[in-house]
């Protein structure tokens, strides 16, 4: 189960980008040059370069608040940009959804990005259509849908779920349990504070992971991603996580927990060990870290620079073949 | 219309089922899905013998998941296929409510036009059967606020026809409301594939002294209105609207701008539904042409009563049309 | 486990008047006297029964489409008119609804009947208030839904098992699995074929019975009774089961499924069997069928004799405290 | 008004709290239900400090589950209590669309009168924030035509306070409308208990020459348009709904048949939604009386996108009533 020293590296290097990503737009939302809300997936950033190391950018996956950087990770992965991410946060013409969408519908089908949906968790039968056409025509995708535990609470959880084992559907449920939606713990929430115990009524595998531990978690999409791929129908993986984020900016948890996970099982500090564990030196990776942070920073600079969308784009595209008339 | 050819006598039913059977012929993306839609041929037959020819995989039997029927169709249209989901009830849009106007509806616009979503809703709306609160409904006021959607709403056999095969044409999410009045009203319809153009109101009866606008199955009561008014001198205009939203504004203010007088008249309550919208476009727009305030001829404010003869009073009907004009005349 | 004998024939004359009342009424509606949709309940009598056998007045029923027979008996045994039930269904001033409601809509609280909601499943997120409402004010009631197989598919079974978990509210979820979804049968539709085992996932007493084996249902219900009214949360009983009636009109089941179920498996003659084992005459039973079917002629009658309701009604109940204008 | 005392300046959010506090102090079947309104007190803060006093029991957080949130407040109601839900953005009331519109709307009625259900469904709504499309909608419109349901709008603090309270009080099912950019906003709010009694607009500002009538946070802007005016010596009415349905037509129409203009202003798009109802009722009931057509100011027909300059484009303010009024005044 060892992973090869390059492949984790690379691991390494798309989690750096991924928490660099997240600082460097907290920093600016502070500072009022980003608008609208925003939800912070530091803590998390081993779940998200698990998925996208083997999402394929004819695969689909569908993100949740949380995933800028697993955005930004299948725009560098697949061709795409990176920058367009964060321009898109921006509300600049750049962004992949020219701005229109934000943080909450940042998409990009050319680099597999289907887009969130604000309204949590709607998308859990929305991945089911997807995956129903590939099915159909025979095409050996997987359409995954990123989850947060809170999420779960919603019906359409129980209505994907039973759809996509009864047609024995492509999709890979991906669900962040970190612990919280919001301000209410897992445990106040659900009737298993386990998500793959609510999971498992339905037949089809599902498995609860260390999602802070890249090794584990990037082995674990792996085995998902191949059953799917292989036709035998969807898979359920839970990733136990933590999200540095409190709830906006206070922090509400118990001081022994915000240590645990800050300190002993931060993703990237278990990522550190490991790789010197392996001969890899802290200078290393602290130049992969520069690095991937002076990216991010030129992105910054890049959404900054551009411009926002044209005046046109505000009655643009919303139907298909009819105009809708300015003011 | 294109290449309609030759003419014979169908059922509405028979006219949407002849739509899904051309369709799915020339367009394999095309595929329909929803409850005992398969083997059973939906709950008014509207799918009846399709199961046969296009087997299971094309003509979905789902649970009873409305949520995840139209999240399906969603779903499966961003990835370019043409799904016609059947919503047994057009009461039960609230449960795929979310799905229909913060997903589909915006799809196009809030992604930067990256996605399409070229799906159909079919649906069983309207009342007068005996159905109860929850299966008489006319919904489409539910559905007048919601840009990003169209809802379209035939009154004629061939119309249904037509503007179903459209509908999936269509690159945008359509509603489609089929008048459970009117399935078994038979009706020309033209053999082969055609489309009937959406967003395009029908005149089906020229008159110069009142518009009555309207659509489904109050076409045929306003047309039956028509007659008795005629014999008194009265010539009236009826305009089917054939699509609700976006609808064919320009059609009804050219004829009401000729009339002066306008009847509008829909089965869903008065208070805020299409009625409304139709009332206040024609009001502001033909301002100066009224002879007569515009008058609305709705059902009642109220929910829809399962016992018969209380049903009849809260749905408008002939009679009430016939109330309506007469108030614009005085 | 053995029911008294008087139980056991109280409970076979209450599946006798379900029966009645459900071929009494499905003539009627063949003869064009009873309007709108009719879903009749033949076949489940046992399950009727033995529900109406331990709700009390002052617990709360949410009936299914099936359930005229639940609600008649709850009328007799509450002290109101199960003719009114007929009444309702004719669209009579006199039924419990004035005849706005209709099968879908039939209520009595004074007898614990909350009434249908014909959107199928809508009325499991609807019990939960009113457990919670109880539960709040420490009154040891029993709320319950009864919901078919097929409902199961709606995304609020998630939201509802879940929701009387975490708050340990006093709900019996009711499933009465007969095999079918109007055509669809529930292998089709669910994950499982056995309601349950989608229902144990959330950690509260799940039970499969025998839905035509009166002794069996009328134990397993007076259990999960038991199990709610001290205070232990919920309870999730299926009911294995079959209707008799097939698409409205037509059969379009197995023969030798038909058979099965009409013939070997026919709650009523389970009941009679077990009655004669424990020496009931079958001229006693006879008796019994005779009485209830006079019964059920004299409501069908009593329902015709009365008047429609009032035009007045028909704006009536809007809103509380504002009138709306008749035309 | 009931029972007013001394007047102090508090915020929106701060006079809501106050009027949870007060029902809840005064009767035990109030309770409150929703996503992380305990502890947090809610993601705008309304429901602050109420977990502390009340206790966990009254003050519930829920799951994610908006169709149960409001399902629980139909079961409870039926049952005699009042519950108070909050769905944290309105634009999630796609999620219970169904509960409210078949369950807790037509139970009275479809029950003849048997059940009651006295909930109040607050929620944040409206745009100007950079929200995006799922968090900024004016949702109104999807219930203009629902029959059974109160939506009731506050413009004010003091309002806020006084018909939330009403509403609670209330025993029909309403859907309080509380838009996001007036949370911030201060105004005098009495002390103690009252209730402002819903179905009764209130008229902001007297005038001769134009009456606009709105609601929410254009409610402000109308009036720094009438501001405007005044110094051109046209004097508008400003009228503010207060509850949106049913609404208070008698006093529109006394104004506009006063004035013989009338301005419509809605965040909502402009077809089928609040604007029109209101267009069309005015057009009818002033026929005669007015002396150009009704104006709607609204938004545009898009959904709402997230980037700033864009969003500005497409919801509407002061200047576009005032462009409103200057055309009615032509
Ligand atoms: C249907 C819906 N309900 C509520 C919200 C508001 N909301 C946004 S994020 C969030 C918490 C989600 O929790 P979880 O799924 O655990 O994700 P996390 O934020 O912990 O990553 C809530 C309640 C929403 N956007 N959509
Ligand atoms: C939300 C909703 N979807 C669909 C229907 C139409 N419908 C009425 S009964 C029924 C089948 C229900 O099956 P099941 O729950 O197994 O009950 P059964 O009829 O077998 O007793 C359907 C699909 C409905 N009334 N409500
Ligand atoms: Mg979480
Ligand atoms: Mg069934």
């Amino acid at each position: 189960m060892s992973i090869d020293i390059e492949v984790l590296m690379e691991l390494y290097r798309d989690m750096s980008l991924v928490r660099a990503f997240e600082l460097g737009l907290e920093r600016e939302f502070k500072r009022g040059a980003v608008p609208g809300m925003l939800h912070i997936g530091v803590g998390q950033e081993a779940t998200q370069a698990a998925l996208a190391a083997h999402l394929r950018a004819d695969d689909a996956f569908f993100p949740d608040h949380r995933c800028h950087g697993l955005n930004a990770l299948a725009e560098e992965k697949h061709g795409g940009e990176g920058r367009r991410i964060m321009a898109e946060l921006f509300g600049r013409a750049t962004g992949v959804s020219g701005g229109k969408g934000g943080s909450l519908h940042s998409a990009n089908p050319a680099v597999g990005n289907f887009g969130d949906n604000a309204i949590e968790g709607s998308f859990m039968v929305t991945v089911l259509g997807v995956a129903l056409a590939w099915k159909m025509r025979g095409e050996p995708r997987v359409a995954c849908c990123v989850i947060g535990d809170g999420t779960v609470g919603r019906g359409e959880f129980h209505e994907s779920l039973n759809m996509a084992k009864i047609w024995q559907l492509p999709v890979l449920y991906a669900c962040v349990n970190n612990g919280y939606a919001i301000s209410t713990p897992v445990a106040a929430s659900h009737a298993s504070g386990d998500i793959v115990d609510m999971a498992r009524g339905y037949g089809f595998p599902c498995k609860q992971v260390d999602g802070n531990d890249i090794e584990v978690a990037y082995a674990a999409v792996q085995e998902a991603v191949a059953h799917i791929r292989a036709g035998n129908g969807p898979y359920f993986l839970e990733f136990k996580t933590w999200r540095w984020q409190g709830i906006f900016s206070g922090e509400f948890r118990p001081a022994e927990e915000v240590r645990y996970w800050k300190e002993d099982h931060d993703p990237l500090k278990l990522a550190r060990q490991a790789l010197s564990a392996r001969g890899v030196t802290g200078a290393d990776l602290d130049r992969v870290d520069a690095e991937v942070k002076a990216d991010v920073e030129s992105w910054i600079q890049f959404s900054k620079d551009s411009p926002m969308p044209e005046a046109a784009k505000a009655v643009a595209d919303v139907y298909v073949g009819w105009e809708v008339k300015p003011r | 219309m294109t290449t309609a050819e030759a003419v014979r006598v169908r059922t509405y039913v028979q006219a949407l089922n002849e739509a899904l059977d051309l369709a799915m012929t020339r367009d394999p993306s095309v595929f329909l899905l929803g409850e005992d839609i398969g083997r059973m041929g939906g709950d008014f037959g509207v799918t009846r013998g399709l199961f046969d020819k296009f087997g299971a995989e094309r003509v979905r039997d789902t649970p009873l998941s409305e949520a995840a029927i139209v999240g399906i169709c969603v779903g499966a249209a961003m990835v370019g296929m043409r799904p016609v989901a059947e919503i047994m009830f057009a009461d039960f849009l609230g449960e795929c409510y979310d799905q229909l106007v913060n997903n589909a509806a915006k799809m196009h616009y809030m992604f930067d036009g990256q996605f399409k979503a070229p799906l159909v809703v079919r649906t069983a709306a309207g009342g007068g059967f005996g159905g109860g609160p929850h299966h008489s409904q006319s919904v489409e006021g539910w559905f007048m606020n919601v840009p990003g959607l169209v809802v379209v709403a035939p009154a004629t056999p061939a119309d249904a026809k037509g503007l179903l095969a459209a509908s999936i044409e269509n690159d945008n999410p359509v509603l489609f409301l089929e008048h459970k009045g009117l399935y078994r009203v038979k009706g020309d319809v033209p053999e082969g594939y055609y489309t009937t153009p959406l967003c395009r109101a029908a005149v089906r009866r020229e008159g110069r002294d009142v518009t009555i606008v309207t659509a489904m199955k109050l076409v045929h009561d306003a047309l039956a209105a028509a007659e008795v008014l005629a014999q008194e001198g009265i010539e009236a205009e009826v305009i089917d609207l054939r699509t609700v939203r976006p609808y064919d504004a320009e059609t009804l203010v050219a004829s009401v701008r000729k009339t002066g007088r306008a009847v509008v008249a829909t089965e869903a309550p008065k208070m805020g539904g299409l009625a409304a919208e139709l009332s206040a476009t024609l009001s502001e727009e033909c301002f100066g042409y009224l002879k007569a305030p515009v008058v609305r001829v709705s059902g009642l404010d109220t929910p829809i009563p399962f016992s018969v003869p209380l049903e009849k009073l809260i749905l408008p009907g002939k009679d009430d049309i016939l109330a309506g004009v007469r108030q614009t005349m005085q």
